[in-house]
Formats: structure tokens, C-alpha cells, sequence
């Protein structure tokens, strides 16, 4: 399929669809017509066609209606919708993808847990099979939406007597059964953009399970690789990103500087330029189907930079303040509409966040640079006999 | 000169930490700051003023600096020092430094009879002065002015006014006591030693005597060291406690190679700010104290840093003390003068100029 | 704007990096700085000229910057820059970047036939400027003047004079083509790229057009940029061999975790290395250059230091080629301005003032 | 024994002993009265007496003949002797101490190997039992003074069928022996401080071993414990050290001096002072007897600055010259006798030579901080069957 053929395509749908109408049954006409995803197969929202096609999309139908609060669906288009694309029965793609896809049902995911953060994998939420039902008890935590959703994406433990890696499963957790809990989680920043999810007694029917007994991990590998596609990107422009309000106020501000943080200074904006530049060189790599490695360093660059734009930002404006600490539930990261002291604690989480930088770190040295890993000592050890 | 650490001072130190691993564990300190969190602003009862009366009253920390005359316990800088560094390590939320180190050290040369009762800890005073200000710029943040006896004005960004019950007010070389101005507590960044915005309107004020303000904050810079050097000292140890008993990949990740050497160098990092503590306690020269403050500063911070993302996502959470440690050590960097302010300083100080 | 390579210039590459695997490896490098090694001074011979002329006359890199209709290859700066990064990763002593590049762009204005003689490699010049000099301070080290057309003075640090047949001597805003004046190379810290003191006594000169010396070196330090980026990636080309193959405590030490995590950031420091270089190469904008200066000259320093520092003991010696790279890399932090010379001039380039 | 006493000694010593006359006469009778090094036993140099009281001796003795070449004799006075006292035979200490100590015979040292740095108890150089001697063939470097020792202190593997620490032992070797060959060793800066050394079929006798066969690795403990407390130190006077000569030039070249380069000089001159006070602190523990762990950080911080210092005053310098590349042997670093190129490139060493920074941080994190060990993979392998 072409970029023609997809413009027919949205022709034909809009011929018969009036974006002015309701706007719900107009994304559900425009779900079934194939026009969703449409590197999806058909049925299931696509129409199999190239990947960058969807821009074309994107474009015909820019002035349409589109899916409200977007933000809060970035887990289910982003993590839930590839892995049950992959991994799903027909029965589970035609239930949920549509839905997710229109916003009518938020999701959230139930992965990282108060004792299995970079390691992953030692999770420690079980599922007992009971008959045709799974019983799930555990913790789950850095769940953002939790408490908008109506579904999740959850790895819990079936089995503790193999090695940790071979013992998990995958399931869709029904975020309304009883023994569901959400709490938010106050953040230093002094609100709580996620939630702890405890999980007792949680009965999931086994039609919520998605891939095998078992095979949860690979499962997760799939939602996984698509959040680390989704982190990075940076400024487009010169001057852009974290450096710009820092920059700002430099301008506005000449009774402020001093020689110690102008030298600092454009050794951060030297540094904010040539990492956009490396992202700049990125993209064209992409666009030119020439993927290289440097991605896998973006987000660790953009960790270290913010954090240091920031904490440059509060000595220089000898910022004692702080904007508000009242705890409330945030829906997204507003470094720009907060106080400089936001900025410089909220930054704080970018190096841990979405994978540490030291787990990163170790990424980079063994899957780009070859660097042999380290002894392990977990490989063939029952989960049930890890030390933690 | 000695670097060491006295017997006095080690006893001194043990009744400060036995008292606040007691009184002040980092949970109570966490309580505090969380008393109301569905407001903007903090309540104004961060200060522990309980504890503050047992460390005053009964371990006398209070008049170290107050000559034995005066009401007094006569003790050194260094044993003030020590005492810092242990509230460092609490992020105690008492108004010891700005209270029984600033304001009585502006007072000192006054010899006022105010002195005996900052000694006894009957009562407590803030030095009027910006947070933000520095022995090289000691007015920022300060427009008072005074007329018959009175004063007008506004000085942003004021640690311990909320909790003093005498403001000393530095005006043109001269200071002032005032009671009952208004002090408005501003969300701070430092959650355990809020700032305050502080306004006179023809506010009377008794004349207390000369003021050199400037010498008055080198002195505390020069202290703050040490309290910069205790926050360090908990961020490292914490941390070290954290990362020998948190398991992930069947390990202590204390045994991964990466972090063994980060936290080898935070710690000879921290050992050289114990060393310019020391020596800027013992010595207060302007060279001792601007070399202490620009390198202890930054210690504290990167300790407080380090210490965050060693412990992962638990170090974001407002449930871990860790956030108090790290606004305390930004909040410091920024107080009193910035390491930049203090090396730039230093050029001039030990004979390193600029370009022409 | 692109950031890529096309595939001229990877074909240019390859031309380039086979060459130089042939017959300029690290240890016939090695062997050229070794020729007199009980003399403290190197003898003149460390260039390649046989090298150089396969390089200048088969693969045709010497004209590269020359249009074709002065008898050059008209090809852009991005290709030169290639050809940069393969001489630096090889430290290849060869005068492609004096001769080819800034004798070269001082004389294209002019279209003066040296040009062709230099763009087929027949001839070999040197643009007679120190290599301290930068775009902000074209004329350090030099003092030549001229009266009737004879030049005298000095200039000291030349970089590429003892193998050049002519000399280019910019001059009140003139440039001059000398031929026979005293060229004495001094011991040089980079023993791959000598630099010489050139003294001219009323020394006969030929007057060949205007030229602009800060645009001169603005260009040639984008370009160096590319060098450097070279440089760099040997350096963690090689130390990434070697830790993969040497072990200790009976592991590679490639898999200890604090070498891993540097590498990973210094690949890191790399990758942006090579998208600075690029971009200084296709948009040589004072702007892009001075980035790409104060970003890639310190990269490629720290990739030298670090794969000395992990090679260990025999990082050390003279026998591993490491040190040339260093020396390099040490040479051109310092060579048309250092890091903060750019960062400087982006001061205003980019309106982030100083103080007032 | 006390001050005064040792005082009588010194003085009763002086009344027998002439210092204007024979010097090496004075410094063996020096020797026999124990005045050598007073807390070495009676009978070998010493008089059994506090180590600190030797300064008194010095003090007493400063007016009379010294050793030859007291940089050269560093090696048998700090590293061979403190050895031999431990753990030599009668006979060995008897023959070996008093020429050691009065610089007739000049000592080195067999340690490290081409494969063996870091990780010293892996050494692949071989002995062989033959007899009553032992046949030793491998590769040594790293030998400072190889080519004017009488004697070295030799490490070989005696048995490789055992794990690498268990295999080794301890001898002194004849540097005359056939089969020994010294080179020099052509470091970066020029010239050879140090030399390899190669061994080929030279034969020891049995009674120059020091200790038992199979522990050569305790042994050698004493002698790197020697070697770790000789190095550290650093300047007693604010501003002395590395930085001395920077700022020096700083203060004399008002024409090189720039914003960026003011603010970095800022910093290493406090980084210099706190680092000066940490040694001073250091001592006052020691003098207190108090001595505290701080010293083992001592060298990693030496390094890092006079790396950091000397590749600063070059940009500073902008100095793209060299004062001499001429290939000789030198004796000992003189930092302060040559240029700033000179300095820069042998600061380089500072962070390999006598345990590299990396093994030093490690020592650190486990000693001092008890930080938990990496996983062993070398403990219980036969040396023949490590991976190398």
C-alpha cells in the first residue's frame, strides 16, 4: 500500500464518516475502517501498511475528532496494543484493542515492584491457578493512570521453583475486580504523579492471560522495547530543551551572573547542542532506514543533562523558593509550567525512571559496544532460592 | 592547629546524637514536614521546639558560642562545629544555627544581656539577613532602612525568623532588635529550615550596637561547613547501608563494580570536607572558610545526589528521608554564599587573579 | 543539513582506511618517532612522503578543496572531513590538513595556480601561522612584517612547514608565497605533527592575493574537529579490544562494571563527537564550528587519557602506540583555540553574556 | 628504650666512631650498634626500639656520612628488608641486612609481569625444583634500578596445578646470575625509568628462598604492605605541590590567563587545599596514634589532581613543545626539573604505577566502606586452567 492508495482510503472513510458528528462513534467508524494504526492488520484497526504511512493519516485527518485526555492512553497504545497484537488470542484483540485505541477504556501497568526494579524479573506477585481463575497477591508500584484505568498489564510469578526468568506469566488485570487497590504515591516533588497497586486476592478468569504459562517474560520483552522507543527524542531547535528557560533568565538577569556560571553555563549549552545534534542525526539515520546504535545513549544524555540545566538553573537564580508543595495527583511531567525547584527535583527521576542509567550504562557497554558481561550468579537458581 | 576531633567534642557530639537518634529520627523529621500536605504552604511548626529546649537547656548546646561571663558555656567554634555536623546529619529542624550561631554572633561584640538568654535558650533570635546573602555580598535581598528608631523595610528570604522570638536586624552598620514584625514563611525548597520573608513598617527597634554583617556571615559560612559535612556523612552512610542490604540480580548491588567506585570516591570526597570542616572551625581566616564552603557545598550536594539515585525509585518517594538531605544540601549551597562566590574569593585572597 | 555520510564519502572512507591499514599502521608510526631516539630532537623524516603520495596522487586527496577548474576535485568540506577522521584515527604523518586544508583554503580566494600544484600533490605548502593561533587571535605568535616586498620576523609553532615546499605567509591581511626561509622544528610535545619556528630576514616573497586569516582557521578548525573525532574512535576502538581480550582475576577486564560504565559514557561523548563534527563540516558556521571545537577537542583528550589509563602498564611505554594519540590529542586541545576559547566566542555568538 | 636513652646510644656510638673517617667503615659500625634502624631487633641493624624513635637517631646522626644514592637503595630499605626480617633464615638476615641497609648492594624488585598487574598472583614466571636449586625462566617489568642491583626479591609460580595463590614462592635472586637480562624500558615520556627483566634458566640455590615453598603470595604481602605505606603524603605548605608551578606561571603570564582557565585554576587550587589538609589531617592522626583509614584514599587523590593540574598547565602554557625526547635511563621523576609536557605525560602514571587507581577504588569500597566483594570466578581454579 501507498501513500495514494492511503489517501483513497481516508477519502472513502470521510466520504461516509462526518467528523462532525459524535465524536465517539467517529473513532470507532474510523478504528473499523483500518484507519487507526494502520501498520496494524486489518481488523484490528490497520490496514498492514507501512509503518510511516500513518503520518499520511495523520495528516488527512488532523482536523478531526481525536482521542481525549491522550496523554493518559500512552501506556495502552504504546505498551498494551503491540503486546496483545503480538501475543493475543483473536478473541482478545477483537475485545480490547478497539476500545484502547478510541480511549473509551485507559490502561496502566502492573510491572515494577518494591523489591524488583532494574531486576525485573525477580518479581515477586503471584498468580495460584484455581481452576479457571488465577489468584493474584502481591505489590505493585510507579503505576501511572492506575487510578484512571480500566485495565492493566500485569507480569505476576506462577511459578517460584524455576529460575527466575522461566517461572512468570502475563495477564490482563481487571482494574475494577475486588482486591484491587490504588494508592497514590507522593513523590519528593510533593505530588504523586503514580500510584502503588496492591493486589489481594485478585481472581483474574484465565482468558485474561495473555501468551503462555510461563512465557512472561518474553511477553514483557515485547511491552518493554516499545517504552524504550517511545524515551528520548530531545529538542528539535538550537537553543531548545532544558537550556532554554535557563537562558532566559541569564537574559533577564545580568545582576545575577557571575564568571563561575557563565563558564558553566555554555559548557551546558555546549553540551544541550551537540546532544540535540546526535538526536538531529539519529532521526536522519531512521528516516533513512539506517538505525544506528546512538540511540540506546539518548536517554542517559538527556538524564544527565537535565539534571545538571536544573540544578545550574536554582544556584544561579539563588532560588531558596519553591513554587508548591501541595500533594496532589498529576496527570503528566510539567517541567515547564512548574518553579526551577520542580524542575531540579523532578529531573532527579530521569536517571532512574523507564530503566537506571546504570542499568543503561550496562546496555551500551554489552549490546552496543560488545563489553562482556559480568559473572552472574542468578542464571540457574530457583526463584525461590534467590538471595534479596 | 589541630584537625582533630577533641574528647570534649566527641562527648559533646554523642549527647547531640544519642539525643536525636531519640527525638529526631529521620521518620519524626519527615512527620513534621508532612503535617498538613494538602496545602500549599507548610505549617509553621516544622521546628521541633521540645527537642529544641532539651538541646538548649540540657545538653547547653545553645550558649557554646557566649563567653562564660556573659551566661555562657564559653566553648570554641570547633565545638560548635560538632554539633553542627550532627544536626547536619538529622537535618534536626532546630533553630541552633540560626539562632545560637548567627544571631549570637552578630550580638558577641555587643555584649548585650540579650546573650545570656540566647545561652539559656529562654528565648531565640534570627539575624535579619537574606539566606542568600554572603560575606561578599551581604546585603542581597535586604532594603531596610531606619528613621527615629525605626525601621522599614523588607529582607527576603530570612532562615529561622519564624521560630525567633527576637529579630536582629543588620541596618547601615548598626543592629537592631525588634520584636513583632512581620515574618510570612514562603514555601521553601529546604523543607527542615524554611525562609521567610520578612517586613518593617516604621517597626520600633532598640539600637543593640555595631554590626559588621560581613564577618558575621563568614563565621557561619566557615560553621556550615561542618553542617554540610554531616549531611554528607548521612547520605554516605545511609547509602552504603542501603546498597549492602538491597538485592537485585542475586546480589547486594553494593558488590557491582560501577557503584563500589562511585561511592570510593564520594567517600574521599567526603574525607577531604571533613578536613576543611575542621580547619575552617579551628581557623576561621577568610581563606580557611572560603575554601571550606566551596568544597563542602558541593560535597553535600553530590552526596545528597549520589544518594538519591543509588536508591532508586524509593529515593524519589517523599516516604524516604533521602529528599530531605538533598533540599537541605541545595538549600545550603545556594546560603551563605555559593562555592562560586567563595572561590571567586579565594583570586584575590591567595593571589590567583583573573584575566586583566 | 544532513548529518550522514553519503556514499562518496564512504567509498572515500574505505579508499583512505585501506591505504593507511597498509602502509601506516600504529607501528610503522611508532617506528618513524623512534628513527634517532637517543637525540632529543626527532629527525625531519617523521612525515611519510611516500605515503603522501600515493594519498595525494592515486586517491586524490589533495585537491580535494580545489575546484575543479583550478585542476582540484571540487569536492565539499564533508569529504575533507572524512579523510580527517581517517588520518586522525591512523595519526597518519602526512600534510593533508596544512597543505591540503589551510594552505589550501588560504589560497583559494586568491585562484592562484600554486593551487593545482597542490591539488595534484606535485607541491606541498604550509600556511605560516602558529598553530595557537585561533579565529579569535589569528596572529598569536607571529611577527612578520613586510617592506618591499621582503618579509621579516618570526612565527613560532607551525605546524606542516618542514615538509612544505612553499610557505604562506598571511601578513597585514596579504598573503605571501615564500620559498627558502629558515624552518627549525623544536621538539613537539605531538611528535606526529612536528611544529617548527620559521624566522624570515628580509626574505624575498611573493605577494598572492587577500586573505582573511580568522576565516582561515575558523575553517580549519571545524575541520580539525573531524581529526579529533578520528582520534577519538581509535582510542575507543582499541580500548575496547583490548579490555575484551586482556584478563585479570581471570575475567576480560572489559566485564568489570565501573570499565564498562566509562566506556558506555565515553562512547557516549563519542557519538556526539560525530554528529558535532558532521554538522561542523556541512554548515562551517562560526557557530557550529565553535561547538564542535569546545566539544570534540575535549573528547578526544579524554578518550586518549582513559585508553591510556586502561591499558594500563603498557599504555605507558613507549612500544604501544596509545602515546602518539595522546600527544595528539593533548596538540589539538591547544591547536586554533582551546575548548574555551569556542566556548567563549559562543558567548556571543549565541547571546549568553558575561557578567557586566 | 626512651629518648634519652637512645640519645646515650647515639652519643656512646660517636665516641668509638669517627664520622671524617672511612664512610662505608662508619655506616657498618652504624649498623653493628643498632643505630641503623632502631626498631629492627638487636643484632640486625636495630635495637629493638619504637619505630619513632629513629628520628631522634637522625636528628642525632644528621652531620655524618649517609648512603649513596638514597633514591636507589628505596626498594631494599622499604620493601626487601622489612621482608628479609620477617620472614628470612638466620643466615639470610646475617648475610643479606647490612649491606642492604649501608647501600653496598642495591636491591629490586621481580613482581609484576607483562600478564600479571593488577592481578599480580596470576604470574606466570616459573621455578623449577632441580636439585638443591631452582630453575627460573619468565618475564618481569616494571624494575626500577634492575641494572644496578646486587639482588632482587623475586615472586615465581613453583606450582600451577594449584589455584594461583597457593602455587607461588618467594626468592631473592642473583641479578649476576646467568640467564638474568636487563632492558630498559622506554616509557612515553622518552626516557626509562624503569627496565624488563628476562629470565632464562637462571639458577637459584635453595637458600636464597624466603619462606616456604607455596607461600610466596604471604610474603609478598609484607612486602606490598611496605610498598602501599612508603607512597602518599603530599604537600605540607598551601599551594606547594603540582599546582606550585601553575600558579606560579598563572601569576607571570597575565597575557594567557582566560575566564574559562581562572575558574578551572580556582577550582584545582581548593581541590589542592582540601587534599592538603586531608594529609595533614591524616598525620596529626598518626602522630596521635589514631591513624584512621583516610590513607588508602590518599594516592587516588594525588593522582587524580596531578593529572588534572599538569594537563592543565599545558592549555594554560598553550605550550605545543617538549624540552627533550632523548631516550635515557633516569633514576628517579623529577617533576619539578623538567618541563610542563614532561610533567603532564609522566602524572599519567601516577594512576598505574603501585596499584592502579581502579584496584585502589576497590580496596577502598571493600576495606574501608565494607562494601560486599564481586563474584569470585579464580578462587578455586588451578592456575594452568585460568582463562588468560
Amino acid at each position: 500500500m501507498n501513500e495514494a492508495e492511503i489517501k483513497e482510503r481516508v477519502a472513502a472513510f470521510l466520504a461516509e464518516q462526518d467528523p462532525a458528528g459524535d465524536r465517539l462513534e467517529f473513532l470507532r467508524a474510523r478504528f473499523d475502517a483500518g484507519l487507526a494504526w494502520v501498520w496494524f492488520p486489518e481488523g484490528y484497526g490497520g490496514l498492514g501498511a507501512p509503518r510511516e504511512l500513518q503520518q499520511v493519516v495523520e495528516r488527512e485527518l488532523a482536523d478531526t475528532p481525536r482521542q481525549l485526555h491522550a496523554g493518559m492512553l500512552a501506556i495502552g497504545l504504546g505498551m498494551a496494543a503491540p503486546t496483545i497484537l503480538t501475543f493475543g488470542t483473536e478473541e482478545q484483540k477483537r475485545r480490547f484493542l478497539r476500545p484502547l485505541w478510541t480511549g473509551e477504556e485507559v490502561w496502566c501497568q502492573l510491572f515494577s515492584e518494591p523489591g524488583a526494579g532494574s531486576d525485573l524479573a525477580t518479581l515477586a506477585t503471584r498468580a495460584v491457578r484455581d481452576g479457571d481463575e488465577w489468584v493474584v497477591d502481591g505489590q505493585k508500584v510507579w503505576t501511572s493512570g492506575a487510578h484512571h484505568s480500566r485495565w492493566a498489564i500485569l507480569v505476576a510469578r506462577t511459578d517460584p521453583d524455576v529460575p527466575k526468568h522461566r517461572g512468570l506469566t502475563y495477564f490482563i488485570c481487571d482494574m475494577q475486580a475486588p482486591g484491587v487497590e490504588v494508592r497514590p504515591l507522593r513523590q519528593i516533588t510533593g505530588e504523586a504523579e503514580f500510584n502503588e497497586v496492591f493486589l489481594t486476592g485478585v481472581r483474574l478468569p484465565d482468558d485474561l492471560r495473555l501468551g503462555a504459562v510461563g512465557d512472561g517474560w518474553r511477553v514483557a520483552q515485547t511491552t518493554l522495547m516499545n517504552e524504550r522507543v517511545a524515551i528520548g527524542g530531545g529538542p528539535a531547535r538550537r537553543g531548545g530543551g532544558m537550556v532554554a528557560p535557563v537562558v532566559e533568565a541569564w537574559r533577564e538577569h545580568p545582576e545575577l551572573r557571575t564568571h563561575d556560571l557563565h563558564q558553566r553555563l555554555l559548557e551546558l549549552w555546549v553540551e544541550t547542542e551537540v546532544t540535540r545534534l546526535s538526536g538531529a542525526r539519529l532521526r536522519e539515520q531512521l528516516s533513512a532506514g539506517q538505525p544506528g546504535p546512538e540511540g540506546s545513549g539518548m536517554k542517559l544524555s538527556f538524564a544527565r543533562l537535565n539534571q545538571a540545566v536544573t540544578g545550574f538553573e536554582l544556584e544561579f537564580r539563588r532560588d531558596l523558593g519553591y513554587d508548591d508543595w501541595a500533594f496532589r495527583r498529576s496527570e503528566s511531567v510539567d517541567f515547564y509550567g512548574r518553579g526551577p525547584g520542580y524542575r531540579y527535583l523532578r529531573a532527579k527521576g530521569n536517571s532512574i525512571e523507564g530503566g537506571t542509567s546504570e542499568i543503561l550504562r550496562n546496555i551500551v557497554a554489552e549490546r552496543v559496544l560488545g563489553l562482556p558481561s559480568e559473572p552472574r550468579v542468578d542464571k540457574d537458581v530457583p526463584w525461590k532460592d534467590l538471595p534479596r | 592547629m589541630t584537625l582533630l576531633y577533641s574528647e570534649i567534642e566527641e562527648e559533646l557530639r554523642s549527647s547531640v546524637r544519642d539525643l536525636l537518634a531519640d527525638r529526631c529520627p529521620p521518620a519524626a523529621v519527615l512527620k513534621r514536614v508532612e503535617s498538613d500536605p494538602y496545602r500549599g504552604e507548610l505549617l509553621n511548626s516544622v521546628y521541633d521546639l521540645d527537642l529544641w529546649k532539651t538541646l538548649a537547656g540540657e545538653i547547653g548546646v545553645a550558649g557554646l558560642l557566649v563567653p562564660e561571663e556573659l551566661g555562657g558555656a564559653g566553648a570554641t567554634a570547633s565545638e560548635a562545629a560538632v554539633v553542627l555536623e550532627e544536626l547536619g546529619r538529622a537535618v534536626a529542624p532546630v533553630p541552633f544555627f540560626t539562632s545560637s550561631v548567627l544571631a549570637t554572633r552578630a550580638l558577641l561584640p555587643t555584649r548585650d544581656a540579650l546573650l545570656g538568654e540566647l545561652a539559656d535558650g529562654r528565648r531565640t533570635a534570627a539575624l535579619v539577613v537574606s539566606f542568600t546573602a554572603s560575606p561578599y555580598a551581604p546585603s542581597r535581598g535586604a532594603s531596610v532602612t531606619v528613621d527615629g528608631g525605626r525601621l522599614s523595610g523588607t529582607v527576603t528570604g530570612v532562615a529561622g525568623a519564624d521560630v525567633a522570638d527576637v529579630l536582629l536586624v543588620p541596618v547601615d552598620g548598626d543592629l537592631y532588635a525588634v520584636e513583632g514584625a512581620s515574618v510570612r514563611v514562603a514555601p521553601s525548597l529546604d523543607l527542615t529550615r524554611p525562609i521567610a520573608t520578612v517586613t518593617f513598617d516604621r517597626t520600633q527597634a532598640r539600637r543593640v550596637g555595631a554590626c559588621d554583617v560581613a564577618a558575621v556571615l563568614r563565621f557561619g559560612a566557615g560553621l556550615l561547613a561542618s553542617e554540610q559535612l554531616g549531611v554528607a556523612e548521612w547520605c554516605l552512610d545511609t547509602t552504603l547501608a542501603y546498597v549492602k542490604e538491597r538485592h537485585q540480580f542475586a546480589r547486594p548491588i553494593g558488590s557491582f563494580q560501577a557503584i563500589k567506585h562511585r561511592l570510593a570516591d564520594l567517600w574521599l570526597d567526603v574525607v577531604r570536607a571533613r578536613a576543611a570542616a575542621r580547619n575552617a572551625a579551628s581557623d576561621p581566616s577568610s581563606i580557611s572558610v572560603a575554601v571550606a564552603q566551596s568544597w563542602n557545598a558541593g560535597v553535600a550536594l553530590h552526596a545528597a545526589e549520589e544518594a538519591l539515585q543509588l536508591h532508586g525509585g524509593i529515593g524519589m518517594t517523599w516516604e524516604h528521608p533521602v529528599h530531605l538531605y538533598l533540599k537541605r544540601a541545595k538549600a545550603t549551597e545556594i546560603a551563605l554564599g555559593t562555592p562560586g562566590d567563595h572561590r571567586e574569593a579565594l583570586a584575590s585572597l591567595v593571589d590567583v587573579p583573573g584575566p586583566e
